[in-house]
């Protein structure tokens, strides 16, 4: 199997820590993983987006051009990256945020209000997990145990105590997915 | 070798030259790899070196220098505009024969050009952006952990034949995580050098280290000293990877990211039932002319892929010398090149000249 | 047209004139910019004395300030 | 109604890519004031540096020329010595003019160019992600000095006015702070004068703004506002450390 | 053309950059070019220019960009560790899309060298030792007037194409005196180009002079640019000279001082009964490829001759393109070969390979 | 008979290629009395600099190491950081520590390397055959001041002690002149103490001497002397700008 | 005709001013010229030569390496000049200063002892121009008037009052030389 | 031995050794060195005071001096 992920918003959406934790749970698994960061010319705001791959072979190319899955958390992202995904692959989007639904019917889409649904569990600082979830759900790409275990190698300390909320993201956007 | 750990490569080619003995770290902030003096910051204190920021590139590599020449094992990294600023003091370093390791995490040029990754500095690294005739060991890895391993040997490799050593990254290799492993161990101790400037103590002769010969015949000479000791770094250290290049036809010719992009576009090419193989030089100089020379024979076509307008094309025109026609494919400015864009100007060769 | 017009596509949610509004005559808003800011506004029109200071301050050139 | 402020002319009516709160924000604003009250914006020639403000050029409604890191004051003296009545001003953070540009700017004052330097030293390199700068305090966190600033080791921050000072052909040189009202006020009156002493001749005039940097020193906008005041004021003193008269207002 | 005058090479290029309308000088001192400032800072005042000595190479060539992005004809020079620093400014200047003149009267390296002749900077010159996709125009003259011919039209090719002149001499170019004929006109005063910031006067938009592009499809988009305008540059402006080169089995490639060399070694060539030839390379960037290649195919063998340990080596191999073996011939450091030396090593590849 | 002068040991007994009467030559004996008095040969890393003393390496008994122009202060900081006990110093003309070496020198002094810096004022390039130096005179005439040095072009020059002292790390900064008996006796006790200072682990040191190029001034030696007494001093003041103790004696 | 002239000697000889003379005289005759210099690293003293061709044709190389011609004002220049010389060619060499005599046979000698005979009209600055004027008789590489012509040309002004005595220096020169 | 040795061959004959001696005991000779110049000698050796200024103002480390 290769997953060939991009996932992209605003900078602040929590878009790296998305891909990093596909990352390192995709490792501890004993997959091949990379991860790589593109950003915008802002220091805060701006938009943003990382690349990243999984695998069970060895990686050829990290580069990702024909996403197998491409996620997106804001509007701009929407427009740059549907056209990309690869025929037959799966697009998750912020619907809380992205006022109008894709037009492609060669892939699978999958919508997320992820803020209200955040807001609902208490901040939409997590609505990053939410649509994690969603996604891990979806593809199975990694197991949702392995996200959560590596949670506290990826948020800085002093967003540790996060932790319970953010495993609570991730199952309500994993019970999205049927 | 301990468990596997993701991380940047920038990093990883930080912690990498720390556990090859790396102790001295110079250096000035640039995107896309202030990582690598961030972590060395934090580091160095850790392991009893020191890290200094400079007041800009052309003080950090002159730093570097004075270390350098006292036989420590020393640093310094940059990207693009800071690498240019950096060239009169690489050509002093090498014109004094010292070692170090240099890392360059190319941006799109030229000049304040742009922070995404680019190949267009191949030349500068390879033919010297500096004056005079010198050479530098070149590595240019397609991983974090071929920029781990290649960086472990790096202080070695320059120690021996007296040159600077550069990685010649870019800005995906700087930025991407990937899974690496370290060596357990620090590189040991070892004395000072016995040409290190530490004080003539205990009655030795005094020490210079130098790179002015107003004779021309000495400076001649010292120039042809330089050349032999790359003339054995050309016979002993030069590296490439081929990838199903036994039976290709049509031989792609690529470095660093771009070379991990080739191998989808070889992939894709190999399922239309091209036989297309890859060439990856790891040592960019000395360039392993024989090998792709050899290769080059039995290729219907070579193709060059490059993100640039065209550098590592000239050295593969040198080595195919003719065996067969050099194409070339580029991206430019920051734009990673697509494989199915490689593979669709690949399968336009072949429909010209393999078949 | 009101004494303070602020620009709120343009703002920056920084809320550095709230800060040195001396009448206190701004907050910053519940909604939302296009930008992801909450902008400020004049939530005071009948304390503020238009003395300018927000005008100046902000960062942006976001506020514009009349005087009746 | 009468307008009481207005957005200057000069600037154009365009989003800039600054963080919120960010004082850079202010100083532009005083300096297109400076050139629509002075007006000459259809001589003035900008010269943009590397740092946050790179993209000035696309804020500023005047010609710009964007300079290599550090060497907007030689851009500048290109300038200069070929538009002999063009309005020349630089635009320097302190990464830019006080670390590599040290050179630059200390042989532009020695030569008296008749530039203007606008001067913010925000105490970090904003652009690359929060680096220790030359100007910043000790003690002070950055990702290159994680322990905070240490004497031993790096050095005092440097004081560019008071340096820039023992020059004889800086003519003007005023530090001004942007964190309140009061202090903008005198930082549009220095930036307009540093203006007027080139448009008189005057030779090479500077400008040292403290500005903030919420982003990289983690603050909110009005606490780096507040951070500058109490940490920074007190090593770095406003006032005016040469003026075309010679008198000097600081301490 | 008035009579013909004695003038130093360096005091030569200097007076025909006047000549062109340059009024604007800023450089550094350095040995041997130094006559170069030294007359600037006589003769600009004279035609109502500005010479400025600046405080470094790197001041000099930014203030070299800030006065050509005013559209001025402006000029700097220097010799190999003062173009070195002046790497970053020139990939700018390139990246700015600006056009000037720069002046390299080459000297030994690497470091500091020595201050005899040397041809060792000649990667640096035509590939670029800055970083990015740029190209310079590279002449490289062989005789003091050839040096002044070229310089006076230096200007009008750097405008064409929006893109730095360099002058690649050397020690004793800038050193020697020879007879030279000037024009006796000033190059007429010319409008200040469209793109030229001189102040937004009458209304009109403001302008930028600028190499950033931080979207890499931007920057992308800028390189093919300069590409495009280098390849007309090569379409248009490549220059070069061959002397008995039509019935030549052995052919000489040497450029600028060396290729006076090489003019003695063919002459004792052909008195031991060998057809020698030379090519000579006067652009050295846009480098005639075509033209060599051509007449590669008639010869037997190519020798490149150069002071250096192996530079335009890599430019012939390329034109070459293995239709003869290359053969390679240098001195460096400030030593300059002999004819004897050249044509004895010359003789012995012809025993080998032509005979 | 007692010997009352010899020649210090740290020098080597060969002929230098200075030109006749050229005071490097005195500059040279001071800073190789110095190493001997303070026993530090052995510990001692001279840095050379581009400039007529490039060949100091020759002359000194020493370890040495020969830095790019300007880059000296560079140089020294890498060897600084990796000897702890060295006794590290750089030796730079005029051009090359304030000219292109300007960055590197204050930001030395900034960040307070503990290394001592012998910096020679002659007001001239010399080794390149007597350009304008920074430090030139406003109307004395070099090759690239054909008509003297021209204040509305070329500025005044810069005086690098007082510059320097403004820098709270310049722990140590002295002018001096070598051209009487007298002076030079009190060069030497400058020069010593700038050493003794980097030996008590103080930071940054540094002495600017006035030193003479007859050759590029056109002068005799003695003339060249007497000029440096009726021309430089004038501007450029002797005396300690700082000190450890915070002393000040110029004037 | 193709006269390939080195001329070495000591920094302040004038074996520079000789060259140009040399090269000046040349050109107004109508011949192609060319003058290198080559110094060492003093700024005074030190040694110093240049290379001078005079050709009835276009000139092929500058450099010269064989000289027709090497005139010598010092011993180290003898030694490092006197193997140079094509056979059949001349050297000229200062006898005032040189303490050995050349050993080559193959070629012509000719000892101009130049300070002595400089003292003599009056001040030894004018040594060079003793020797210049035994090279013109020797070679008529170029006329002696041709040179008196150029004299107010080469020296630098403070110099010209000099004038009389470099003419009288030539002819004394040329007398030696039979 | 004299009060003030002179080592012949490597003065240049500056001439700054002369200027200081305050007790004009120093001259330049007239011959010449291997290097071409005058050098300096003990013209008056009765005069001299042995106070070792030749020897500290000598730029070329050429003479040393002797109290007897
Ligand atoms: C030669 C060179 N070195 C380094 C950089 C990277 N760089 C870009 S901005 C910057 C620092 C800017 O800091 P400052 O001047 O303080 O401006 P601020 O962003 O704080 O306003 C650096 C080091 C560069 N672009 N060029
Ligand atoms: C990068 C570089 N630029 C220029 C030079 C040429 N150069 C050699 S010495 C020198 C000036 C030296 O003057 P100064 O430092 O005052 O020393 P002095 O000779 O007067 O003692 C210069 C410009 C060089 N070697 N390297
Ligand atoms: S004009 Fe003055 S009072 Fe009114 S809102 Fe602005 S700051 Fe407050
Ligand atoms: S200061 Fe300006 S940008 Fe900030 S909140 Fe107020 S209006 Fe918005
Ligand atoms: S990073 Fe700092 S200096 Fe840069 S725009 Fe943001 S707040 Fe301003
Ligand atoms: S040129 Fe000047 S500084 Fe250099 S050695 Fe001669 S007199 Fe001294
Ligand atoms: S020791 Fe004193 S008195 Fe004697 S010669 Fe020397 S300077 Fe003159
Ligand atoms: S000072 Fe020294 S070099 Fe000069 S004349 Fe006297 S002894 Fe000779
Ligand atoms: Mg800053
Ligand atoms: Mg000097």
């Amino acid at each position: 199997m290769v997953e060939e992920i991009i996932i992209a918003g605003f900078g602040g959406q929590g878009v790296m820590i998305m891909g990093q934790l596909l990352s390192y749970a995709g490792m501890h698994e004993g997959k091949n993983v990379s991860w790589i960061p593109s950003y915008g010319p802002e220091m805060r705001g701006g938009t943003a987006n990382c690349s990243v791959v999984i695998s069970d072979e060895q990686i050829g190319s990290p580069i990702v051009a024909e996403p197998t899955t491409a996620i997106v958390m804001n509007r701009p992202s929407l427009d740059r990256f549907e056209p990309a995904v690869r025929p037959g692959g799966l697009l998750i989007y912020n619907s809380s945020l992205i006022d109008r639904a894709p037009e492609r019917t060669d892939i699978r889409v999958i919508a997320v209000p992820a803020n209200e649904l955040a807001l609902e569990l208490g901040s939409d600082k997590v609505a990053n997990m939410v649509v994690l979830g969603a996604y891990l759900k979806a593809t199975g790409a990694v197991s949702e145990q392995a996200v959560r275990d590596c949670l506290s190698e990826v948020l800085p300390a002093r967003r540790r105590e996060l932790i319970p909320l953010n495993v609570k993201a991730l199952a309500r956007g994993a019970g999205l997915v049927s | 070798m301990a468990g596997r750990k993701l991380f940047k490569g920038n990093e990883a080619v930080a912690e990498a030259a720390v556990r090859a003995g790396c102790r001295y770290f110079f250096g000035y902030p640039i995107t896309p790899q202030n990582e690598i003096p961030e972590y060395m910051s934090r580091r160095l204190p850790e392991v009893g070196g020191a890290f200094v920021q400079a007041e800009s590139e052309v003080a950090a590599i002159n730093m570097v220098y004075g270390a350098a020449g006292t036989g420590a094992r020393v640093m310094t990294s940059s990207s693009s505009p800071g690498i240019s600023l950096k060239q009169e003091g690489i050509s002093y370093i090498a014109g004094a024969d010292l070692p170090c390791l240099i890392v360059n995490m190319v941006r799109g040029g030229p000049g304040l050009g742009g922070i995404a990754p680019a190949q267009s500095d191949y030349f500068q690294a390879t033919r010297g952006g500096g004056h005079g005739d010198y050479h530098l060991i070149v590595y240019a890895p397609a991983s974090v952990q071929e920029m781990v391993d290649l960086t472990l040997g790096a202080y070695d490799v320059a120690e021996r034949y007296r040159m600077p050593v550069m990685i010649l990254g870019d800005g995906v290799l700087g930025q991407m995580m990937e899974p690496v492993s370290f060596p357990d161990q620090m590189a040991p101790d070892r004395p000072a050098p016995e040409w290190a400037t530490r004080g003539a103590r205990d009655g030795r002769t005094p020490r210079l280290i130098n790179s002015i010969y107003l004779k021309p015949e000495e400076l001649y000479k010292h120039n042809l000293d330089m050349a032999e000791r790359f003339e054995k770094a050309s016979a002993n250290e030069v590296r490439y990877e081929e990838v199903l290049a036994d039976d290709a036809e049509l031989l792609l010719v690529a470095y660093g990211t771009t070379s991990r992009v080739c191998r989808a576009a070889i992939e894709k090419l190999r399922e239309r039932g091209i036989k297309a193989g890859l060439f990856r030089p790891i040592t960019v100089s000395p360039f392993p002319y024989d090998a792709l020379s050899k290769r080059a024979k039995s290729a219907k076509a070579v193709l060059t892929v490059e993100m640039s307008m065209g550098q590592l094309v000239d050295d593969v025109k040198i080595a195919v010398a003719g065996a067969a026609p050099v194409h070339f494919f580029g991206t430019t400015g920051g734009v990673i090149p697509k494989a199915s864009d490689i593979a669709e100007y690949a399968a336009g060769i072949v429909g010209e000249e393999v078949r | 047209m009101k004494k303070v017009v602020v620009n709120e596509a343009k703002c920056k949610g920084c809320g550095v004139c709230v800060n040195f509004c001396p009448k206190s005559a701004l907050a910053m808003a519940d909604r939302i910019n296009s930008k992801g800011y909450h902008p400020a506004e004049l939530a005071n029109e009948a304390a503020c004395i238009s003395c300018g200071i927000c005008g100046r301050v902000c960062p942006d050139a976001v506020i514009e300030v009349f005087k009746p | 109604m009468k307008q009481v402020y207005s957005v200057p002319k000069s600037l154009r009516p365009v989003s800039t890519h600054y963080c919120p709160g960010c004082t850079h924000g202010i100083i532009h604003k005083l300096v297109a004031e400076t050139i629509d009250e002075l007006g000459v914006r259809d001589r003035a020639i900008g010269v943009a540096s590397v740092g946050c403000s790179v993209f000035s050029y696309d804020y500023f409604d005047c010609d710009f020329q964007q300079a290599a890191h550090g060497r907007a004051p030689a851009v500048a003296t290109g300038i200069r010595r070929t538009v002999p009545d063009a309005v020349v001003f630089t635009y320097q953070g302190d990464g830019d003019l006080a670390s590599i540009g040290t050179a630059e700017i200390v042989h532009a004052a020695m030569r008296s160019e008749n530039i203007t330097v606008v001067f913010v030293n925000n105490a970090i390199y904003g652009m690359t992600g929060g680096q220790m700068a030359p100007t910043t305090m000790v003690g002070q966190r950055t990702t290159t000095s994680p322990e905070g600033r240490i004497k031993g080791l790096a050095g005092e921050p440097i004081r560019v006015s008071e340096m820039l000072a023992t020059i004889p052909g800086a003519t003007y040189v005023a530090r001004v702070s942007t964190t309140s009202p009061a202090h903008i006020a005198k930082a549009k009156r220095a930036i307009k004068k540093a203006f007027e002493v080139q448009l008189a001749g005057g030779g090479f005039s500077l400008v040292e703004c403290l500005s903030t940097c919420p982003t990289n020193w983690g603050m909110s906008p009005v606490e780096a506002m507040e951070w500058v005041d109490k940490n920074m004021i007190p090593y770095y003193p406003l006032g005016e450390f040469r003026t075309p008269e010679g008198g000097q207002t600081n301490g």
